[in-house]
């Protein structure tokens, strides 16, 4: 295990990171941003895991703290699909470029 | 086709059901609008089983068109080959020996039996189960080994010809249907204990696929499927035929509307039958089996229309006649094609379940309502 | 004593005595891998000739009798069949994910394997979240079936295959709440060590009505997730024709087959362990002479019997029922199962701190 | 054996079936036809695409189910210590399960639950 | 619905479920119930009136009763039977028509006994055979006299 | 079952045709294939009319066509090996026969059941709609004639498929002798 | 009702009705202009209640195509037969389907068997036979060397 | 390379390969998937990093919950066969290059820090240790949190219906 550099873990979390905000910042559609995000949020949770194990082995607060950003993800998920099909069923598109004027 | 995705809103989806598909018993094609799993629409399209049988019988003789009729309704042939006698026999003023009357009473039940038999295991297999139908088949067994003894083929007996039967019973027939009687008073206990009192059953069934019993009549729906919805209209009552004024039987009516009602007329009406044929099977008469009839049978100009109760509803035979050897023109009333057209009404606005469980009420048997 | 603890033990012994560790490591991969590949094949013939069997049998017919001994070649004859048989894919399906399709759903039941315990000390890996791993993993094949529904491009797969993700998920609760109860009981997700607090009486036997009633909930919620009748809609014969793999054939087709088998197995390995006490035999507190007589039975015997006997249970559902209707179904899980197994978990809950329990 | 055997089991579900699928894909020399490929929809051709849109009831439930999905991932690792923990412990998912009962309760008021 | 009937309903629910698994049950423990006949080793005894196919009866001096009258042939609703007829000049001289080839097909065939009811010397017969598969449906073509055959003596 | 033997050498007569590539092991292993086929024939639920009824009879206990393994009935083509007509195919039939036939995967068989799917049977003549023969759509490997055969009728015509499945011939061989 | 009360019935309610000989029932002929009042008449009158149209067809004569319509009343329970003439080269009639629901697949299957033509029906499309087929099978005249053998 | 970090690496492409696909992938279904094997490699990272649990939860939220539910969605909202609509080409220019540059910046920031382990005691990430710590009010208690998580799951779940009843087409 620790024949794995920290910083290889943190690499590939950065890369997640940056692809993710590719991603969000090319993708037109709605749900393909939303998975975006949610590759976004993995990034940081591989980070406090992969700190947890490797500079805190004493505590637990690193994968404390990435189960309730896997809880929170997951609420967010739920309310942001609600919201997308809401918005589909209005707009009937879930194009980021249709979809300006965001009024409910 | 391509009228059909014009008529489709977005969302919709189209899908075929059938011809070749389990629940369709045969070849039915639906094509269903569906909304999520809603139905919109349902549209049957007919035909592929039209094997034009009523044109061929415009070239058939009057003893032979009968066979043919037993290919049409197969699950109930010997009752087509009755009604389509009995239309013979109107014209040419017949009179039928008394014998081969109980006979082709005795038989008709027998097949009635045996259809509802085959319906209540296709219809529970239809909703899922398939254990019911292989019990189903057990005692529909023991009926077609007694056809078969008397008539010579289990399924299309060809057995009713114009004035009488075409043979007499067989010697063991009596013994046979009392211990099928038997049989079937023990087994049939079975089938409450398996499907009717089943809760998941009764989920599927209840308040599906109503129909009113304006609707009913309004969609000329009859035999059991009307009469679950509190429609009299069991021709064996109503007019009756052959030996049916002399025994005494119940017309069974259910007031539900829906298709556990449906179910129940079924499963009730086994038990009249099986009565109709206790009362029966001890005096059958003595006598001919057959009436004297000339070789070759001709018909008096004009129109001839007999109705007669299949296991599916009323089948009118309607023969117009020139005084030739073979009918001009010849109809087929066939209880299915009326049933069949009250399917859209029932369901819209249900499941894909429910659909195959109506159909399974209905008791569809599709060379019947194609002709 | 012959036991499959022994063999493994002496095998991994003689392996690393003989070679050098790495090569002792591969070996032992392999042998794992071929075990695991030989075990899916056995379970997989044996499993669906037994359902053909029972279903015979409840049906009052006698079976695939002709091919080998009382038919017992049958289904090998219906896997090479199927191997032998042209694989299509549709020209209009999406050709990756359908062909991914099966393989996600075999890995998926291959990857739940590794922590049950086949006999005393027999397991591939006792991983310490045990029965959370395999509820975690066991999730997955929803996704290889909804693939396969949605690649198919053919809408009897697609409402097959939504049906029976909506399914899925949902029946996801129940289970993972009936185990939960058990693991409150037993205090930890170790499959060794659940087997292990049962070793004076299972918990079937230990917890009262309480344990019994999660028991109904598991098993009838492991069948609606393994897509069994009666909650088979999304392969509902007599609606969809075949469902989700309504375009699988051949080998592809035999893989979906042999999952379906393979699930049952693994869930009901699963509640055989959790309320049957895995290769436990029976114990009665303690009448030593009683015990001692039943540890005779070699622990695999005892967890196959348990095994087999909680797949003839849900066989059983499947040659008496009807099929539920798709919201028939799911208010099952919403307006019953979940509610009730919610309220019992807390019952069991008190129970546990109570120390009601024997 | 440890995490690794994950790995072999996917190895060995992977030769498995990719073995399958390979021996018919080379034994098996099937026919072709432009029929063959079609979607298989009881022998007619299919009226529409396949791939739209549509209404279906099933994602409220999909919705439901990952918030109750998340409640059961904090139930593990309570269940394991309930024991240890006693009366406190069941307080404390007392207060949980109740806070989302709540929430089910409405969901089931609302008729979210309703099949639609 | 209130907590009452929710729990009468399930328990009644269960109750149906349970009285189901009780009868598949009993067939389960019941091996004795089959039903099953295992048909290539025990092959049924069929009753005497199965229409199975159309025979023509032969005695044992290759002699068959059909006159070749046809009526067969015009009872057939679907033209299964064709007969060739031939003229035979009998020892007295007369010239008779009699029969050549009796062409039956049983692919066509419908077993409706129309055509043994409609021969007035009983000369063909139903028999009980059903075992007709063939690899070739020309193989179903059948010639019902033997060849050789000729008509009984004293039929007319 | 001697019969049945008795007919099957009928109807290869003429010399072996060896099957390609046929040296020891593929052989062996055409065989064992063979063997399989023979024995694990999934029918297709297709029954377009009275010949149907049998065919469920067939299935139900009585009779059980379960004991040769047959009772995998599917109802999809993708996973079917034998088509069995039970039942008259007409004009507007034929195209989906077809197509059902078309869309099952290699090796398919199919079996004719009852004078209507042998030649039209009982609607030879004067009908307008009824395609007089099911090989006149589809190739088939097997006859079965009856209106509607006995459930024992049917099972023969399987036992005959099986036969000819292991004797390894195909159509056209056993076509051409 | 008897047949003879039927007749003195119906002869009050519409004047152009007449009668044919024969049948076990009243055989009423309609002129197809009125066809479609008369119609509702049939069903809605208290007296008549033919709310139950057991069947429907048509016979070709050659020289005109006749509609044929047996009625029933589930109140009274008496029958009738109402014929209609038709012309052959172009038939045309009202669609009796808003009177009677079951009256519209009856009328498609008369509607491609015989060619008649029924104004204002719903949906008026092939329903069994397939879409390229020519002619009017049921007609006396039609003819089909392809796929018909004749005996 | 010991088979560990071959291990790692493995798991390593695959989660930053399957992460491209999904975000560059035109077909929204397959989008989907791709992201499914991302997340599924990241458990995968999580087991190699003897993270059981919380790999676990990883799959059974994500997995099992999320991907279903985005998969849904995209049944609802899509004609999920078609390509999506292409992004616009100055956009992908600019956000390639942005992104780039951001990783750069990034990586080498974290390149510089020194990262050293503040402790050598180390605590068994097991099950029970997490539970107790979960239960626990203490510090490192987290049972406050634990609390609020499931007041925002009930609002998560209010919120959800309320939008998705609003928006529910009428019923017949
Ligand atoms: S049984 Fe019927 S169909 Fe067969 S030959 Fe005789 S008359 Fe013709
Ligand atoms: S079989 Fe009988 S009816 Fe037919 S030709 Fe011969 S004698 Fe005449
Ligand atoms: S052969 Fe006879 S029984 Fe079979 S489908 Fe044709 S008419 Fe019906």
């Amino acid at each position: 295990m620790n024949e794995i550099p920290l910083l290889h873990i943190l690499f590939v979390s950065t890369a997640l990171f940056f692809i993710g905000m590719y991603g969000f910042f090319t993708r037109r559609n709605i749900i393909t941003m939303l998975m975006s995000i949610e590759l976004i949020l993995n990034s940081v949770n591989i980070n406090f895991v992969a700190f947890n194990k490797y500079l805190y082995p004493d505590k637990l607060d690193g994968l404390f703290f990435a189960i309730f950003i896997i809880a929170i993800a997951a609420a967010e998920a739920a309310v942001a699909i609600a919201i997308i099909i809401n918005l589909y069923r209005s707009h009937s598109s879930i194009d980021v470029e249709d979809a300006d004027e965001l009024k409910f | 086709m391509i009228e059909e995705i014009a008529r489709t809103e977005q969302g919709d989806m189209v899908i075929n059901l059938g011809p070749q598909h389990p629940a369709t018993h045969g070849v039915l094609h639906l094509v269903i609008t569906l909304n999520g799993e809603t139905i919109k629409k349902v549209e049957p399209h007919l035909g592929y089983i039209h094997r034009s049988i009523e044109k061929m019988c415009e070239c058939l003789s009057y003893r032979q068109f009968i066979y043919v009729t037993s290919r049409m309704d197969y699950l109930s042939s010997h009752i087509n080959n009755h009604g389509s006698a009995l239309c013979v026999e109107k014209g040419m003023q017949i009179e039928v020996p008394s014998r081969a009357k109980v006979i082709r009473v005795i038989m008709d039940e027998l097949t009635r039996i045996a259809s509802h038999e085959l319906w209540w295991g296709a219809m529970a297999m239809d909703t899922g189960a398939f254990t019911p139908f292989f019990y189903a088949f057990r005692e529909r067994e023991t009926i077609t080994d007694i056809m078969e003894e008397t008539c010579g083929a289990r399924l299309t007996m060809n057995y009713i010809v114009p004035g009488g039967v075409m043979a007499d019973l067989h010697p063991d027939f009596q013994k046979k249907v009392k211990e099928f009687i038997k049989l079937f008073r023990a087994k049939t206990d079975e089938y409450n204990e398996l499907v009717t009192g089943n809760v998941i059953f009764q989920n599927r069934m209840k308040g599906v696929g109503v129909l009113s019993k304006e609707d009913a009549i309004s969609y000329g729906c009859t035999g059991p499927s009307a009469r679950g919805s509190g429609v009299s209209c069991d021709i064996r009552k109503l007019y009756p035929y052959e030996v049916y004024d002399q025994v005494k039987f119940e017309e069974v009516i259910e007031n539900g509307c829906d298709s556990f009602a449906r179910y129940l007329v079924r499963i009730r009406e086994m038990y009249q039958s099986i009565g109709i044929i206790e009362q029966l099977i001890d005096n059958i008469p003595e006598g001919d089996f057959q009436a004297k009839t000339k070789a070759v049978l001709k018909l008096p100009k004009g129109e001839f229309y007999s109705r007669v109760e299949t296991a599916r509803g009323e089948l009118g035979v309607y023969i117009v006649s020139e005084g030739a050897t073979t009918p001009y023109r010849i109809k087929f009333r066939s209880p299915g094609f009326s049933n069949l057209s009250a399917l859209d009404h029932m369901a819209r606005g249900s499941k894909i379940g429910d659909l195959v469980a109506m159909m399974g009420t209905l008791d569809l048997v599709i060379p019947d309502i194609d002709r | 004593m012959w036991s499959l603890s022994n063999i493994a033990g002496i095998t991994q012994t003689w392996l690393n005595a003989t070679f050098n560790p790495t090569i002792a490591l591969w070996s032992e991969f392999v042998i794992v891998g071929v075990l695991v590949i030989a075990l899916f094949a056995v379970l997989g013939l044996g499993l669906v000739y037994m359902e053909r069997k029972v279903a015979a049998h409840i049906q009052i017919r006698l079976g695939p009798n002709r091919v080998g001994p009382m038919g017992i070649f049958q289904t090998t004859a219906d896997t090479v069949k199927l191997i032998m048989k042209e694989g299509l894919t549709p020209d209009g399906s999406d050709h990756f994910l359908f062909n991914l399709a099966p393989f996600v759903v075999m890995i998926a039941a291959m990857l739940v394997l590794a922590p049950i315990a086949f006999a005393k000390n027999f397991q591939i890996w006792d991983i310490n979240i045990g029965v959370l791993y395999v509820s975690a993993v066991s999730s997955i094949s929803v996704i290889g079936i909804l693939m396969a529904g949605w690649a198919s491009n053919n809408k009897y797969s697609l409402l097959g295959a939504m049906r029976s993700g909506a399914q899925i998920v949902s029946y996801e609760l129940s289970v993972g709440l009936s185990i939960i109860s058990i693991v409150v009981l037993s205090g930890s997700l170790q499959l060794s060590d659940i087997i292990a607090s049962q070793q004076d009486g299972w918990w079937i036997f230990k917890g009262h009505i309480p344990v019994i009633i999660a028991f109904v909930i598991f098993i009838i919620a492991v069948t609606a997730e393994t897509n069994r009748a009666p909650f088979d809609l999304a392969e509902a014969e007599s609606e969809l024709t075949a469902g989700f793999h309504t375009e699988y054939s051949g080998m592809k087709f035999a893989l979906f087959f042999l999952a379906e088998y393979i699930n049952i197995f693994i869930v009901c390995a699963i509640g055989a362990t959790l309320f049957f006490g895995g290769w436990m035999p029976l114990h009665i507190g303690n009448w030593q002479g009683f015990n001692q007589v039943m540890d005779y039975i070699p622990s695999s015997v005892w967890f196959i019997s348990k095994t087999l006997f909680l797949i003839f249970l849900i066989m059983w559902f499947r040659w008496t029922f009807p099929r539920l209707r798709i919201d028939q179904l799911l208010n099952l899980e919403w307006k019953y199962l979940l509610p009730i197994s919610m309220v019992n978990l807390l019952l069991i809950t008190v129970m546990a701190i109570m120390k009601w329990h024997f | 054996m440890g995490p690794s055997s994950l790995l072999v089991l996917i190895m060995a579900a992977v030769a498995f079936s990719a073995g399958g699928i390979a021996i018919a894909k080379i034994l098996v020399k099937g026919t072709k036809n432009p029929q063959k490929g079609q979607p298989y929809e009881c022998g007619i051709p299919t009226v529409g695409k396949t791939w739209i849109q549509f209404n279906v009831g099933y994602y409220l439930f999909a919705l439901i189910f990952l918030i109750f999905d998340v409640e059961l991932v904090f139930l593990y690792p309570w269940a394991v210590v309930v024991k240890q923990v006693g009366w406190p412990a069941l307080i404390d998912i007392g207060v949980f399960l109740f806070i989302l009962f709540l929430g089910f309760l409405y969901a089931h008021k609302k008729g979210a639950l309703k099949w639609m | 619905m209130t907590p009452g009937e929710y729990i009468k309903n399930i328990v009644n629910g269960v109750k149906s479920l349970l009285t189901g698994m009780k009868l598949t049950g009993y067939y389960f423990m019941h091996p004795k119930e089959i039903i099953t006949e295992q048909y290539p080793e025990t092959r049924p005894v069929l009753s005497e009136r199965f229409r199975g196919e159309v025979v023509m009866s032969h005695d044992e001096k290759n002699e068959h009763r059909c006159t070749g009258c046809t009526a067969c042939e015009l009872a057939c609703p679907n033209g299964t039977i064709k007969i060739i007829t031939k003229f035979e000049t009998s020892p007295e001289g007369k010239k008779k028509k009699a029969l050549d080839t009796f062409i039956y097909h049983l692919e066509l065939c419908t077993m409706c006994n129309l055509c043994i009811v409609a021969c007035p010397t009983d000369a063909i017969k139903m028999a009980q055979n059903f075992e007709h598969s063939v690899y070739d449906r020309n193989q179903l073509t059948k010639v019902l006299n033997k060849p050789g055959s000729k008509l009984m003596e004293g039929v007319e | 079952m001697s019969q049945l033997e008795n007919k099957s050498q009928n109807s290869f007569p003429g010399e072996v045709h060896p099957v390609p590539g046929g040296d020891v092991v593929l052989t062996r292993l055409d065989d064992v294939i063979n063997w399989a086929r023979s024995n694990s024939l999934w029918p297709l639920t297709f029954a377009t009319s009275c010949c149907g009824i049998e065919l469920m009879s067939v299935a139900s206990s009585k009779y059980d066509f379960s004991r040769f393994g047959f009772e995998v009935a599917r109802a999809s083509a993708r996973q079917a090996d034998v088509i069995i007509i039970a039942g008259t195919i007409v004009n507007k039939m034929a195209p989906v026969l077809k197509r059902l036939y078309d869309q099952m995967p290699d090796p398919k068989y199919v079996i004719a059941m009852g004078a209507c799917a042998i030649s039209g049977g009982p609607f030879f003549y004067n009908t307008y709609s009824v395609v007089k023969g099911a090989d006149h759509v589809i190739p088939v490997d097997v006859y079965i004639a009856g209106c509607p055969p006995r459930p024992e009728a049917l099972l023969n015509s399987l036992i005959t498929l099986q036969q000819k499945i292991k004797s390894g011939y195909t159509r056209e061989q056993i076509k051409a002798g | 009702m008897t047949n003879d009360e039927l007749k003195i019935k119906l002869t009050g309610l519409f004047p152009s009705v007449t009668f044919e000989e024969g049948g076990e029932w009243v055989n009423a002929v309609v002129p197809f202009t009125e066809w479609k009042t008369i119609a509702q008449q049939f069903r809605n009158d208290p007296n008549l209640k033919c709310d139950y149209l057991f069947c429907l067809t048509c016979v070709d004569w050659k020289t005109h195509l006749t509609m044929v319509y047996h009625l029933t009343s589930t109140v009274f329970r008496h029958n009738m037969v109402i014929k209609i003439k038709l012309d052959r080269s172009n038939p045309e009639i009202e669609t009796v389907c808003d009177t009677w629901r079951t009256a519209e697949l009856l009328e498609r299957e008369v509607y491609e068997m015989f060619g008649v033509k029924f104004l204002h029906h719903p949906d008026l499309r092939r329903l069994i036979l397939t879409d390229d087929f020519e002619g009017f099978p049921l007609r006396k005249d039609f003819e089909d060397p392809v796929n018909m053998i004749k005996l | 390379m010991t088979a560990n970090q071959i291990i790692f690496y493995l798991i390593s492409a695959l989660v930053l390969g399957s992460g491209v696909l999904a975000v560059t992938t035109q077909k929204i279904f397959r989008s989907a998937i791709w992201l499914l094997f991302s997340l599924i490699g990241i458990a995968g990272m999580f087991f190699w990093m003897d993270m059981n649990f919380i790999a676990a939860v990883q799959i059974i939220v994500y997995v099992g919950g999320i991907v279903v539910l985005i998969i849904f969605s995209i049944f609802l909202t899509q004609q999920s066969g078609n390509q999506m609509a292409k992004p616009v080409r100055n956009r992908v220019l600019f956000s390639t290059l942005a992104v780039l540059f951001g990783f750069a910046f990034t990586f080498m920031l974290i390149n510089q820090h020194r990262f050293s382990a503040s402790s050598d005691k180390l605590v068994e990430p097991s099950i029970s240790n997490i539970g107790m710590r979960m239960l626990g009010s203490g510090e490192q208690g987290y049972v406050l949190p634990f609390e609020v998580v499931s007041i925002l799951l009930l609002a998560a779940m209010i919120g959800c219906i309320v939008i998705a009843i609003k928006s529910r087409p009428e019923e017949k």
